[in-house]
């Protein structure tokens, strides 16, 4: 099962350590074009490293990754982005001292076809081009109801909304598949709920893979077409949230330690 | 169409088309922009789409269902829909499932204006329904078969496509539900909305360069009676803000001239000015509430209008409103002594028409599905 | 061979003084993180202060305790008026702040006692001796000797009394430090203080060697590339540093300077250290930072 | 024109309300350009032009250049003063060895090899971080003023490296009196101003502030880390190598290297510091601040000889008032004047409501 037909993102045999201490171990799914997958399990069951293998951030020792594919070893978060990869991190990695609508069009840097000369002098190409990009990007800012806030700075908003510039910026940048580190991270529940329903919208309005990592079973049950449960570097548990829920290894392991 | 006094709302619609083509009738603010559409604009937009909804098999008699907050497509729809003697039906997109149901099989509508995703797959849950897509991201169209995307609506038509409405046809109904939770429906028929919209015209004296602000619930009745209508008659502009959460900014760009509001729609600007004052001993808050008490000898009181009331009204929107309408019961006290103090006088105007029962039904508690921050939390005003 | 011996000592000695003033600059940034561009107007404020008082007729034991007194009143309120209101603020402001410094103390410092070039004699001549048939200044050796003592003294300091152990705590993670209730002001006045008694047996030294005057505040610019190749955080590496560019920088300026039309001592242990950032960008004895995504 | 959907494919933007009456914005600039264009020149005197106004708007040149690297790409420099006299060496040479080119094309010249330079020296920004940093443009500011000094080619085989001014002249226009100077270094000024002001709007101003607040998430949405650095470095030193050139030609006529010294780059670091980092405006004040701050000092002098400071202390009095101001800045605003500016804009834009 580890390349089914369809699958934009596939990950074989991955295994990562650091100095000797194995964080991941021989991990392999797929991920098909259009679901939204889950990656859950106990803090240091090594989510966020498998993220990070994804887009490049960490190499991992052995096994590959296949993206829509291409199977490769080697990458960096730099071509992970422009091969259309795009992510959001645990604690939010913005532009603090930008405002929103700045962070947002960040985003669109990929897209740009003017060069900075011509964006200057105003030249050329650079009058359409800022035209297409502040518009998709405005876009975004409307699915994601963040028009309130597109003049003010980032590092001024409240953590939430922090949390949806920060997928707003992801999205901008038209991925097909978003990498979602924690997006419902110390949200309360109507937090949790409306967040679910932007990333659902990025799901089905802007056509985007997600492969989000979540805590809270009631949001990824609901959310997600697709779970895979990881414990200690391994993966205990691959398959739609049903299954997976009934799975007596995952109550074992996961739900078992859960607080 | 050389009638000297139309008669109905599509008839205002092509007499303001004839007499001011290209002055501005409408302006929305979308994706960060103001955009406007001329009076010229509006009519042919209208006959395209009533002509679409004609061949869609939209016929004289038959209702359109609006779930969605005020926007440019819904006001033209419905136009489009009276045009071919149809009546517009607008919801509270809040409304709860239970409600939408009962509104559903007691109206039977030919077509359901939904304003985005949540609430087209909401609808598409009922069977047998034909649902237009407002589609305001012009993402690609809804795949399910039932769903018709705005922008494929239009249909250009050449040597006009003319109007069936009668002055008696229903143009807008609104439903709610009453104090036992039970439908209520209130009609409109063209020609009440005409008579009643010429008073408020007279009255306001209003004429074809005020500016309008529609920031209230398209669901209101009072909607269609002071605004739409009168919109029709005199010929001004009306104006939609971006989003419910953007509406105060929206409207201190605007300075509009002409506000109508409940009063929870003016209490909530008061609301936000005292929010937004310094603490309760500075001088600022002071001198404000020495005018709204009106203390304070006239060289004070010269002062505080200079520097402290004139500058809040601009800030606030109101700065060159002059009719500014409270629909339904009056100001309460402190909302009143404000605007009072900024000087702007507020008029009451009642809301009249009386709801009749369709069918009794019980009703579980509203549930809000997310909007803008704390938007979907404030009454949709 | 002799020759280039001399000059190799002549510059390993060289080296030892800029040790001195780059000692200064690690332990402050071992318990503040602090960049002190300030270390060179210190040694300038350090020893004017002492070369006026012993010129007014104050006895050098007294002007020395005077001076240091000053120096560490300096400390503290450094450690009060800049220090506390920048901490956790990114390192670029604290530098800045510490440049900001630097002027205040070179201002001051000729403000009370004037710009002129005040000749300073420690009592130790500076006579060459033969050493296994090299020539090497007694007073060098003298420098060398009180940099060895001063470098003993301060290693012992810092790893091995409960001051050092705050200290580290401190450099790790100040707010941390504060939660486990090192007093962090406190701290902070010591090592300032510290680095003052430094920065003015630096200020002696090179003083007696250069005559104390606002040059001597440059020698903040020698033990920059020292830093950069030593590691910020290693007083080891300083001393190693030091010696490494005092000898090449010498060396360089000898054999290399003659073909360029000499003068080169002043960028050639820049050009040293930005070798050394490029193949090692923590220095000789730098911790690497760990970077997390 | 018709159908509804052209309303979204091609809209009539409209002016909102408050920027239907922008004709007093528009008049006050108008006012500004005449009185600094027409008024000035023709009014002011030699010593206010030659001491002041010229030396003022060519340190806001200088700080606009430092400003872009430091204050919106985050890369501390040390090094202006280099890249400015590197700037002026070149347009020097350009001047004395090549006289068929125009002065505009020299100057654009000049900026673009002190461009080159300041990208070299910004290499090891690929590698090193933070105030590492500062080595190398260090090493920068000490080898360009050695290289200048021990080089005579130069400094058109002067051994002492002093440059004396050629005679400037733009289009058949004499650039020889004090009048004329200002004006000429007016001109080349608001011409970078605004084009700086619409770089740092541009997708590549987004990209340095991305890297300057958080270069991994940067790497992370695409931005090439390295690309954006060095760009940085060059336009930046393009800028201060013009600045360069109008200091040693327009304001200072005769020129050597020591005239580029540390403390000229420190000068132009607390233009920004004071000014504000990451604005273009606030140059303008950091650089008036940094000019008026010494004659009014000098002017007070009288005042001070009366608290028993004489004028022979001034400029150890001035270090002291300098190094205070920088570190109250850091402490209270850190970004500096222009921060002030705008605080006091936005509280009346809202008021009487809190901003």
């Amino acid at each position: 099962m580890t390349t089914s037909s369809n699958a934009l993102l596939s990950l074989d045999h991955i295994s990562l350590s650091f100095k000797g201490v194995n964080a991941i171990t021989d991990i392999s799914f797929a991920v098909r074009a259009g679901e939204i997958c889950a990656l859950i399990g106990p803090n240091g069951a090594g989510k966020s490293s498998l993220l990070n293998v994804i887009n490049g951030v960490y190499q991992p020792q052995r096994g590959s990754v296949h993206f829509d594919g291409h199977a490769y070893r080697r990458m960096n978060p730099y071509h992970a982005a422009h091969s259309g990869i795009a992510r959001t991190f645990q604690n939010i990695a913005l532009f603090r001292r930008m405002s929103v609508l700045d962070n947002v069009l960040t985003g669109r840097n990929l897209h740009r076809r003017s060069t900075w000369l011509e964006q200057t002098l105003n030249v050329g190409r650079a009058r359409s081009d800022e035209t297409v990009q502040r518009s998709y990007a405005e876009v975004v800012i409307d699915a994601l109801d963040l028009q309130r806030y597109r003049h003010t700075t980032v590092g001024t908003l409240p953590y939430g909304v922090q949390k949806r510039v920060e997928l707003a910026r992801a999205l901008a940048a038209e991925p097909r598949l978003l990498l979602l580190d924690e997006p419902m991270a110390g949200m309360n529940a109507d937090e949790k709920h409306v967040m679910a329903g932007y990333v659902l919208d990025a799901n089905t309005q802007f056509g985007v893979t997600v492969v989000l990592i979540e805590h809270d079973i009631g949001v990824v049950m609901g959310l997600s077409d697709h779970v895979v449960v990881l414990d200690y570097g391994k993966k205990i548990a691959d398959g739609a949230p049903a299954e997976v829920r009934s799975n007596p290894d995952v109550l074992a392991a996961y739900l078992g330690t859960r607080h | 169409m050389a009638n000297p006094q139309p008669s109905t709302l599509p008839d205002w619609l092509r007499h303001q088309a004839q007499h001011r083509p290209h002055a501005v009738a409408l302006r929305h603010k979308r994706l960060g922009a103001w955009h406007a559409l001329s009076w010229h604009e509006v009519a042919t937009a209208v006959e395209q789409l009533a002509a679409g909804l004609a061949q869609r098999g939209f016929a004289a008699g038959d209702a359109l269902l609006f779930v969605s907050h005020p926007r440019e497509e819904a006001l033209l729809l419905s136009l489009a829909a009276q045009w071919n003697g149809g009546v517009a039906i607008p919801l509270d997109p809040h409304l709860s499932d239970e409600a939408l149901r009962a509104v559903l099989t007691h109206l039977a509508p030919r077509f359901v204006f939904a304003e985005d995703d949540t609430q087209v797959d909401r609808l598409l849950a009922h069977e047998g329904l034909r649902v237009i897509d407002a589609n305001p991201r012009n993402l690609t169209p809804h795949p399910h078969p039932a769903v018709t995307d705005y922008r494929t609506l239009a249909i250009p038509h050449e040597g006009g496509f003319a109007s069936v409405a009668q002055p008696h046809d229903d143009a807008f109904a609104f439903v709610r539900l009453d104090a036992d939770r039970q439908l209520v429906a209130q009609r409109l028929s063209h020609a009440t909305l005409a008579q009643e919209a010429q008073r408020l015209v007279g009255t306001e004296k209003l004429g074809a360069d005020d500016e309008a602000f529609a920031a209230r619930a398209f669901a209101a009745a009072s909607q269609a009676r002071y605004l739409i209508a009168p919109w029709l008659l005199s010929g001004f502009r009306l104006n939609f803000p971006e989003s419910l959460a953007t509406r105060d900014n929206d409207r201190r760009e605007l300075a509009p001239t002409l506000v109508a509001g409940t009063r929870e729609t003016y209490a909530r600007v008061a609301q936000l000015v005292d929010d937004r004052l310094p603490g309760a001993r500075s001088w600022r808050r002071r001198l404000i509430n020495r005018a709204q008490r009106r203390q304070g000898g006239p060289l004070l009181r010269v002062l505080t209008w200079w520097f402290i009331s004139r500058p809040l009204r601009e800030v606030i929107g109101f700065s060159r409103t002059h009719a500014a309408l409270v629909i339904g019961p009056p100001l309460d006290g402190t909302t009143a002594a404000l605007f009072a103090a900024l000087r702007v006088d507020v008029r009451a105007w009642p809301d009249t028409g009386e709801w009749r029962r369709i069918e009794h039904r019980r009703e579980a508690p509203a549930h809000q599905r997310h909007a803008a921050d704390g938007a979907a939390e404030q009454p949709a005003y | 061979m002799g020759f280039f011996l001399e000059v190799l000592v002549g510059g390993l000695l060289a080296g030892v003084m800029y040790s001195m003033v780059a000692i200064g600059f690690v332990l402050i940034y071992k318990a503040s993180g602090v960049f002190n561009f300030a270390q060179g107007s210190m040694v300038l404020f350090g020893a004017l202060t002492y070369v006026s008082l012993v010129e007014r007729h104050v006895k050098p034991v007294l002007a020395f305790g005077v001076t240091l007194g000053a120096l560490v009143l300096i400390a503290l309120l450094i450690g009060r008026l800049v220090l506390r209101p920048l901490v956790s603020r990114p390192p670029i402001v604290l530098f800045m702040a510490t440049l900001g410094l630097s002027f205040i103390l070179e201002g001051a410092a000729q403000l009370f006692w004037g710009a002129q070039v005040h000749g300073l004699d420690l009592g130790i001549d500076d006579k060459p001796l033969n050493v296994g048939g090299i020539m090497i200044s007694q007073f060098d050796i003298f420098a060398a000797a009180t940099a060895g003592v001063l470098v003993i003294g301060l290693s012992l300091l810092t790893n091995r009394t409960r001051l050092g152990l705050s200290l580290r705590a401190v450099a790790d993670d100040p707010l941390a430090a504060l939660a486990i209730g090192v007093r962090l002001p406190r701290v902070w006045a010591i090592v300032w203080a510290l680095a003052g008694f430094v920065s003015l047996v630096a200020g002696l030294l090179w003083g007696a060697r250069l005559g104390v005057q606002f040059s001597l505040s440059l020698v903040v610019l020698k033990a920059l590339p020292v830093l950069i190749i030593g590691g910020f955080s290693s007083i080891g590496g300083a001393i190693v540093g030091g010696l490494l560019i005092g000898a090449s920088e010498k060396l360089a300026e000898v054999y290399v300077g003659s073909l360029l039309g000499g003068g080169i001592e002043n960028w050639f242990p820049y050009l040293l250290a930005m070798l050394f950032l490029l193949a090692r960008p923590v220095g000789l004895f730098g911790e690497p930072a760990v970077e997390r995504v | 024109m018709s159908s509804p959907d052209t309303t979204l494919s091609a809209p009539r933007t409209f002016k909102p309300y408050p920027q239907q009456r922008p004709l007093l914005k528009v008049w006050l600039a108008a006012v500004l350009v005449l009185i600094a264009f027409v008024v000035v020149p023709v009014f002011g005197n030699d010593y206010w032009l030659n001491a002041i106004l010229i030396p003022f708007l060519v340190l806001s040149l200088a700080g606009l250049g430092l400003n872009l690297v430091t204050g919106y790409a985050g890369q501390l420099s040390l090094g202006s003063a280099a890249f400015m006299s590197v700037g002026a060496y070149a347009t020097y040479n350009l001047l004395v060895r090549v006289p068929a080119l125009p002065l505009a094309v020299d100057l654009l010249l000049g900026g673009l090899i002190s461009a080159v330079v300041g990208a070299l020296f910004g290499l090891p920004s690929l590698r090193i971080k933070g105030f590492y940093l500062i080595v190398s443009t260090l090493a920068a500011q000490f080898f360009v003023e050695w290289i200048f000094t021990r080089v005579s080619w130069f400094s058109n085989d002067d051994t002492s490296g002093v440059l004396s001014a050629p005679r400037l002249t733009a289009f058949g226009w004499k650039i020889d009196t004090p009048a004329a100077r200002y004006l000429f270094v007016l001109g080349v000024t608001s011409v970078l101003f605004i084009l700086a002001a619409r770089l740092v709007r541009s997708e590549l101003g987004r990209r340095w502030m991305a890297v300057r607040d958080m270069d991994t998430a940067a790497r992370v949405i695409g931005i090439p880390i390295g690309r954006t650095k060095l760009l940085a470095f060059a336009l930046s030193s393009f800028v201060t190598g013009i600045a360069g050139a109008l200091w040693a030609f327009a304001y200072l006529g005769t020129v050597e290297p020591h005239g580029f010294d540390l403390n000229l780059s420190f000068q132009v670091l607390f233009i920004i510091i004071i000014g504000g980092m990451s604005s273009i405006g606030g140059n303008f004040l950091g650089a008036a601040f940094i000019v008026l701050l010494p004659i009014l000092l000098s002017n007070a002098a009288g005042a001070l000889a009366t608290v028993g400071i004489e004028a022979g202390q001034l400029q150890n009095l001035q270090k002291i008032l300098f190094g205070t101001l920088i570190i109250v800045f850091l402490i209270k605003e850190p970004d500096g004047l222009a921060r002030l500016v705008q605080t006091v804009r936005n509280r009346l834009r809202d008021w009487p409501l809190r901003a």
